[in-house]
């Protein structure tokens, strides 16, 4: 194939997670076509949008947060998903025009069982809230999207029916629990080391972080009587000089079978694509949340498209203030 | 602050006034010291704790940074560049440093502020303008590219640093040889490159020190296959907590204590 | 004859060879850049002012501006305070042991950023050498909070600062002619008389470029606040990542920089007049 | 009363001795000139008496008050400065009312004594200005001023005319002269200039590595010279190596060329002692034809040389030793060439006589 | 043939005139000084000979060559510096070679030079060290010695002494003068010292803003001065306004007091006219009561200084003037007490005449 002297450039978070995209997806997708794939790290809208603009396209294929896959959607910084070669299938989260998610990983509160037993620890969302009944330092993203579906399940809203979301209603709950909040956290592996170094002592974190931090030894765990389901998703760049190359990268990450190993590997981190449930290892099973169930929350890259910059600007502003 | 010897007895208020000034002096150093005191036990902890003092002594993480292939292939990336940007931006430094110190032009003083502007504009700017101007022309993520974004950056340092070692070069010796026959090149290789070694030599190691440091800029104009160290660091703290970071503070730590030494013994002659 | 010609008497012929190359650099690779930012300023699809409208009239960027002076002023006054000591006790040492002292000062001057921030986790954090510390002397509830909040952007900043308060408050403060002190003394002056009517007037100058120079940098401060600063503790460079990489308003984003750029501007402006009389800004 | 006494004072700066063993004394409304080449230990001496640095050994009296352990501040001296250290931040007003406001003074008094003191060193119109508005002789002046304005009794300079040109100095030599005498304060000045030194002082003390060489009166120094040293520090001179044929009642000796050399003076040594002899060249008068003197050498000319008002003959002594003569130039031309013979002649009273190796 | 010769030439620094339409031409072989006083071009116009700046205006000859535009390392000349400009990097060896390494001489040829040249300046034994192990003096000497191995036909110097002390620069200065006659070069010297300009010199050009106020021999510069300017900056002088009496044959004017003053000179002007009138002060010879001399006035000792060889007398005269007489130190004793009268006299030869206003 004309493929098989090509090159493309993967951007992904690095970490742990690229490292087992590397040993699956792409190891699979190298053996397929021989198109070698450099793998990289720092995906970055600002960068992309440069890249794109001045059509200088670096990038063939990225991972990305919900929230910048939402805007490198609305300033069309994406080409299509050709789904002609990624077979898209039965899904617990529907595919977009040009991006799709890939897996799931999903919120709720670390700790350290050392310092507290598990009935000192807030379970839902109330809970969290509720700094009297449970003393502690609390720990936040410093960021909106998933700050305001907590903070709306906190005020009592039902987790299935966050959407559209109630700004005023959440951004007043949000002012409820922020002198209790000792670090609005930037970057992910803190929500985890900074529990750790009892900097803070509930932590909204992700249950994959907290099983990584495990293994490494160290005393955290996890609680979540209210899960919040997040995607990751996957797209190509707009312009990118390996358009079908890159496309067919992608059709291995909507692969069950991939998806299924990757949630074996990194338990905590669900498919998206229910014929992959099957394939999950017991263990891997019991760390992902019952999407069906009534407590489990999704979020809604919908709404998100629509509203991302207004509802970012406006939770800064509510920091500063 | 006084000049009085120190066996005339002072008064009471002048003493206390002494030992006031000491103890805030004492205290401040003290501050200043401490981060480069902390990082050097740091790193010889294992790869679980981030606490002081380490409980462990070890060189798990020092092992690691020097085989793991991403810090050394960053390191030494940033060595090329840090070592390109330092010759380019002598060169460079050099003509404008004598131009500045032995030639009288109008609007000398406007160059001198223009020169140094780089260290003066907050680096988010260049670093933002640099990357939108760059991926224009197509290249960015280009080693030559970062080599010449440093240089803008490290060159003021130079040209400050060679203009004060050039004033200390009587440019009457340049003369001398000049009248004794020397052509400009001979005068420039025998006499003011040699009576300007010590300046070129710290210019060069700040320079290399400043770019070697760069995170921003970098930042915003490497790629994976010309990332640097510093940025390397950077996303290390960004996406997973690595303590190798503080074996390699420890290393660059002893970098800039090599530059400080160097630029302490710079000061005695001046 | 080329080389009469170069060599002429008194010429300056060479001059543009030697100013070429920095010119050069200088515009291709920093006022362009330069210029591209501030293309994006009035630039969105045609010429318009109006990030600059949206910005004046932005609660957000009001509150980041204040709270940019807030942090810059305070930071400043922090390393005014810590850096004068120290330029006033290098400023009475004999030379040697001044320059071994001095190493002190230019050993964080000459530290990464991020190797001092990492340091100051360390340090800072609530199992941080202070707290541990607190906590043995004072018992469990001596604790203090001094990572991501005010006080530890100002500490972090400070550091980085006081090396910019005392080289050039040690500068004017040993170009004084120690004569005067004598003098002063002579005529029966007493130290805080000295220190106040003549040592600390003399070595203003130096203060205040000294101050300047650290409003300079702490205003377009990035790394710090992000990794040692709270909720509140936005800068403007970090309004200015945020715009450029979270909403990809990069209008917005350049119309910040201009402003940042104008500050800075006026403030190196002032700088150079404070320094008119040394010969270089 | 001794204004000023030092008592075995001696100063040492790590292996350095700047001072050894000084004893010195100066009395009320003197003015004593510390001449002495650099590093002689003038500035430490007078950084003693002010304070500044503290004696390694002896007692420094000020008014029969021991101050030896006393800072500067509280021991009521003045100091001029060679660099005038004039503080360029304040008026000439605020410079001299500085050390009144020191001493609390009220505003209304601080200014009418610095009005009169800026009268007495003749410069009333310049309160307003900054220092580096002023020539540097009219910055010394104000130094003067400010250092008067709190009526020490005792004022030192550290060579406070170094900094000024020729003339410059010229003028405020008369002026500090003429400040000393009209206002009675006692004056101990350092320079190292000996006409300086000699213009100016009732005494001069010449310093030596750290001693005192000799102390006296200016013509007394250099009409008798306690050593070699102070001959040729003050003024030109011929030195020669004589040996002793009469030591009494005025020693007779035997000079280059065999030629017997008179003084005035007995000297107790034996007869054949080596001795050195000085004579100023200003003392050595060529002698016509006709003429004769109570002391003669014969020579050559070896050379003229016309320094203006003053005419240098260098003339080869027959031993080889070349001595010279200091004359006015009388007129247009040389009245004496290159290489003809001539003859020196001076007065038993000018035959200066010292012990060999010295 | 003249070494040197400047046309017309002129150098303005923006709106400083530095030098204005200076004419000079220095024959080979010539001792040639340029004197003045500071910021009076002395510099200037030695850079614009060595080609170290350019003329804004006018031409410059060496060995009748024009020169105007060529640069300095093709005038073949040498030039020595007040701060010796040695290189410190350079042992005195390699210094010294420098000129002829540049020049492509052979190693052999280079060390026979060097080596003569060194013993010429009389430190044979210095080749290895270091310009900063040498003492002022003998820096200064190499930097003689580096100048000389080349054998530039003119060498230019530039204050060379200003930087060492009294003693050294006398010995400095027979040095160079024991060089000059013995190489027969053409040397054009710097310097704002007087009394070294009239030792070296074949002929003095004192030089006033940027103008060569009299170019001539040291003699003729002192006793016939062309301007008051030349003979205030040459010497001591006393200055007095007259007027004419007699023009010709020779020029009487009335002096202070009315007396009569004789000169040797005719002056082209018409009687009652305003002179200046010139006196030397060491031509002032104070009257013996039953002396009397050409020219006399007389008035009251107002003060008397006595300066080691010399002793000043400042004499009052009846209408207030002071003027001033020096006299050789002759005894201990000064010959005239403060108050007392005195009567000056002088030759008219040294009566020097001006026009008023000059
Ligand atoms: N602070 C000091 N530390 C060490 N040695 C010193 C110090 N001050 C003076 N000396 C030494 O003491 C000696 C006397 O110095 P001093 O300054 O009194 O000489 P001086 O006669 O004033 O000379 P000058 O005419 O050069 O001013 C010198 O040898 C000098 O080197
Ligand atoms: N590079 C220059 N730029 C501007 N003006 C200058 C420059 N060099 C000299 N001048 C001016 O030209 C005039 C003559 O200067 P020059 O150096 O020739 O004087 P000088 O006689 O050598 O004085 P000095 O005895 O102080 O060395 C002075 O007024 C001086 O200020
Ligand atoms: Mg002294
Ligand atoms: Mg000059």
């Amino acid at each position: 194939r004309a493929l098989g002297a090509q090159q493309i450039v993967f951007v992904g978070y690095g970490g742990v997670n690229q490292e087992w995209y590397e040993k699956l997806m792409v190891a699979e997708f190298t053996k397929d076509t021989g198109v070698k794939v450099i793998m990289s790290s720092g995906p970055d809208l600002a960068k992309l949008k440069a890249q794109v603009m001045t059509k200088n396209v670096e990038w063939d294929i990225m991972t990305m947060s919900s929230g910048l896959a939402v805007g490198a959607e609305r300033e069309g910084l994406l080409e299509k998903v050709d789904y002609s070669v990624v077979k898209w299938q039965d899904s617990i989260q529907p595919s977009r025009e040009c991006t799709f998610p890939f897996y799931t990983y999903w919120g709720g509160v670390a700790f350290d069982p050392k310092r507290f037993p598990i009935d000192k620890v807030p379970k839902t969302w109330a809970d969290f809230w509720d700094a009297k009944k449970f003393p502690g330092r609390r720990g936040l993203r410093d960021r909106a999207d998933e700050m305001l579906e907590i903070a709306l399940m906190a005020d009592g809203v039902p987790p299935k029916k966050l959407f559209p979301l109630d700004m005023d209603r959440a951004f007043k709950s949000l002012d409820r629990i922020k002198p209790h909040v000792a670090k609005f956290i930037a970057q992910t592996p803190q929500t985890i080391s900074l529990v750790q170094t009892n900097e803070i002592d509930f932590s909204y974190a992700f249950a994959g972080r907290v099983d990584a931090a495990q293994k490494e030894g160290i005393s955290m765990d996890f609680v979540s009587g209210q899960p919040l389901i997040i995607s990751t998703f996957i797209g190509v760049p707009k312009g990118s000089k390996n358009r079908e190359a890159a496309m067919k990268l992608m059709s291995y990450f909507a692969r069950p079978d991939m998806q299924a190993a990757y949630g074996n590997a990194l338990p905590g981190n669900g498919p998206i694509a229910r014929a992959a449930m099957p394939m999950l290892s017991g263990k891997a099973k019991s760390m992902l949340p019952n999407a069906d169930d009534p407590q489990t929350a999704f979020v809604d890259m919908d709404w998100w498209a629509d509203n991302f910059a207004e509802a970012t600007k406006r939770y800064k502003q509510w920091l500063l203030g | 602050m006084t000049n009085v010897d120190e066996r005339l007895s002072l008064t009471t208020a002048a003493r206390a006034w002494r030992r006031t000034g000491s103890t805030i002096a004492a205290f401040v150093y003290f501050f200043l010291l401490m981060p480069s005191l902390i990082v050097v036990p740091m790193s010889f902890g294992d790869k679980r704790e981030i606490m002081f003092p380490p409980g462990t002594f070890s060189l798990t993480l020092f092992r690691e940074y020097f085989f793991a292939s991403t810090w050394m292939a960053t390191t030494l990336q940033s060595l090329e560049v840090a070592g390109a940007s330092a010759i380019l931006s002598l060169v460079v430094g050099f003509l404008a440093a004598y131009a500045l110190v032995r030639y009288d032009f109008p609007g000398k003083r406007l160059l001198n502020l223009v020169l140094l502007s780089p260290v003066l504009v907050p680096v988010i700017i260049v670093a933002l303008g640099t990357y939108l101007y760059f991926s224009s022309i197509g290249i960015t993520g280009t080693t030559p590219a970062l080599i010449v974004a440093h240089s803008v950056h490290t060159t003021p340092f130079v040209v400050v640093t060679l203009m004060a070692g050039l004033r200390h070069v009587d440019p009457n010796l340049e003369k001398a040889a000049e009248i004794m026959g020397a052509g400009r090149i001979m005068v420039l290789r025998r006499v003011t490159l040699p009576l300007l070694m010590p300046a070129i030599f710290a210019g060069a190691m700040f320079a290399f020190l400043i770019s070697f440091d760069e995170v921003v800029i970098a930042w915003f104009i490497s790629n994976t296959s010309t990332q640097t160290l510093p940025v390397k660091m950077y996303s290390s703290i960004q996406w997973e907590v690595s303590p190798v970071i503080a074996a390699v503070s420890t290393l660059l730590t002893l970098l800039s204590l090599v530059v400080c030494l160097v630029s302490a013994a710079m000061q005695k002659p001046a | 004859m080329a080389t009469a010609a170069m060599g002429r008497p008194g010429s300056k012929g060479d001059l543009p060879i030697l100013l070429a190359p920095v010119t050069a650099l200088l515009v291709l690779v920093f006022f362009v850049p330069l210029s591209f930012v501030l293309f994006y300023s009035v630039y969105d699809n045609g010429l318009t002012a109006k990030a600059f409208v949206s910005l004046a009239k932005s609660t957000l960027f009001l509150r980041v501006l204040g709270t940019s002076f807030d942090i810059a002023l305070s930071a400043t006054a922090v390393s005014l305070l810590l850096g004068y000591p120290i330029a006033l006790h290098l400023a009475r040492q004999p030379p040697r042991r001044r320059a071994l002292l001095m190493i002190l000062v230019l050993l964080p001057f000459w530290t990464s950023i991020l190797v001092k921030s990492f340091a100051f986790y360390i340090i800072l954090g609530n199992q941080g050498i202070i707290n541990q510390a607190l906590r043995w002397v004072f018992g469990e509830a001596a604790a203090v909070k001094l990572l991501f909040n005010r006080v530890g952007v100002i500490v972090g900043m400070s550091h980085y600062l006081i090396p910019f308060v005392v080289f050039p408050a040690l500068a004017s403060l040993l170009a004084q002619n120690p004569d005067l002190r004598r003098a002063a003394q002579i005529m029966g002056a007493g130290p805080v008389r000295i220190f106040l009517r003549i040592t600390l007037p003399l070595s203003m100058p130096g203060v205040i470029a000294g101050g300047l120079m650290s409003m300079v940098i702490s205003l377009g401060v990035f790394v710090t606040p992000t990794l040692l600063g709270g909720k509140a503790d936005m800068m403007m460079a970090n309004l200015i990542d945020f715009y450029t990489r979270d909403t990809l308003d990069w209008n917005t984003a350049a119309a910040i920089a201009v402003i940042l750029l104008a500050l800075s501007g006026i403030l190196i402006a002032m700088l150079s007049w404070v320094r008119r009389d040394d010969g270089v800004a | 009363m001794a204004m000023v006494r030092l008592e075995q004072v001696s100063k040492r700066y790590g292996s350095v001795a700047a001072l050894s063993a000084v004893d010195l004394s100066v009395d009320k409304g003197e003015f004593v000139t510390l001449l002495g080449p650099s590093g002689s230990g003038k500035t430490t001496l007078l950084n003693l008496i002010a304070g500044m640095v503290a004696a390694s050994s002896g007692k420094v009296f000020i008014r029969d008050r021991d101050v030896t352990d006393v800072p500067p501040s509280q021991r009521d001296l003045g100091m001029v400065f060679q660099n005038y250290a004039l503080m360029p931040h304040m008026t000439v007003f605020e410079n001299i009312a500085f050390p009144l406001r020191v001493r609390k003074m009220p505003s209304a008094e601080v200014r009418a004594k610095v009005e009169d003191v800026l009268r007495l060193v003749q410069l009333p119109d310049v309160a307003q200005r900054k220092p580096r508005e002023l020539s540097g002789g009219q910055q010394q002046r104000i130094s003067i001023a400010r250092c008067l304005v709190y009526n020490p009794s005792l004022i030192l300079m550290d060579e406070p005319l170094g900094a000024l040109d020729r003339k410059l100095r010229d003028q405020m030599q008369l002026e500090i002269k003429r400040l000393h005498g009209q206002l009675g304060i006692t004056v101990l000045y350092v320079t190292h200039d000996q006409e300086e030194a000699m213009v100016l002082s009732d005494r001069i003390c010449l310093m030596n590595q750290g001693r005192i060489e000799q102390l006296g009166k200016p013509a007394e120094l250099y009409f008798h010279p306690a050593t070699p040293f102070v001959a040729t520090f003050l003024g030109e001179s011929n030195l020669l190596d004589v040996t002793l044929v009469t030591a009494e009642p005025a020693a007779v000796v035997r000079g280059p060329g065999g030629c017997a050399i008179r003084s005035e003076k007995q000297v107790s040594m034996a007869v054949d002692a080596s001795l050195r002899m000085l004579v100023r060249p200003e003392h050595l008068r060529p002698l016509a034809q006709s003429e004769s003197a109570c002391n003669e050498v014969s020579g050559i000319v070896s050379n003229v040389i016309f320094i203006g008002g003053i005419t240098c003959y260098f003339v080869q002594l027959p031993d080889g030793t070349v001595i010279t003569s200091r004359r006015l130039t009388e007129g247009a031309g040389p009245p004496a060439a290159i290489g003809s013979p001539i003859r020196l002649g001076w007065s038993a009273a000018n035959t200066v006589l010292f012990p060999a190796g010295t």
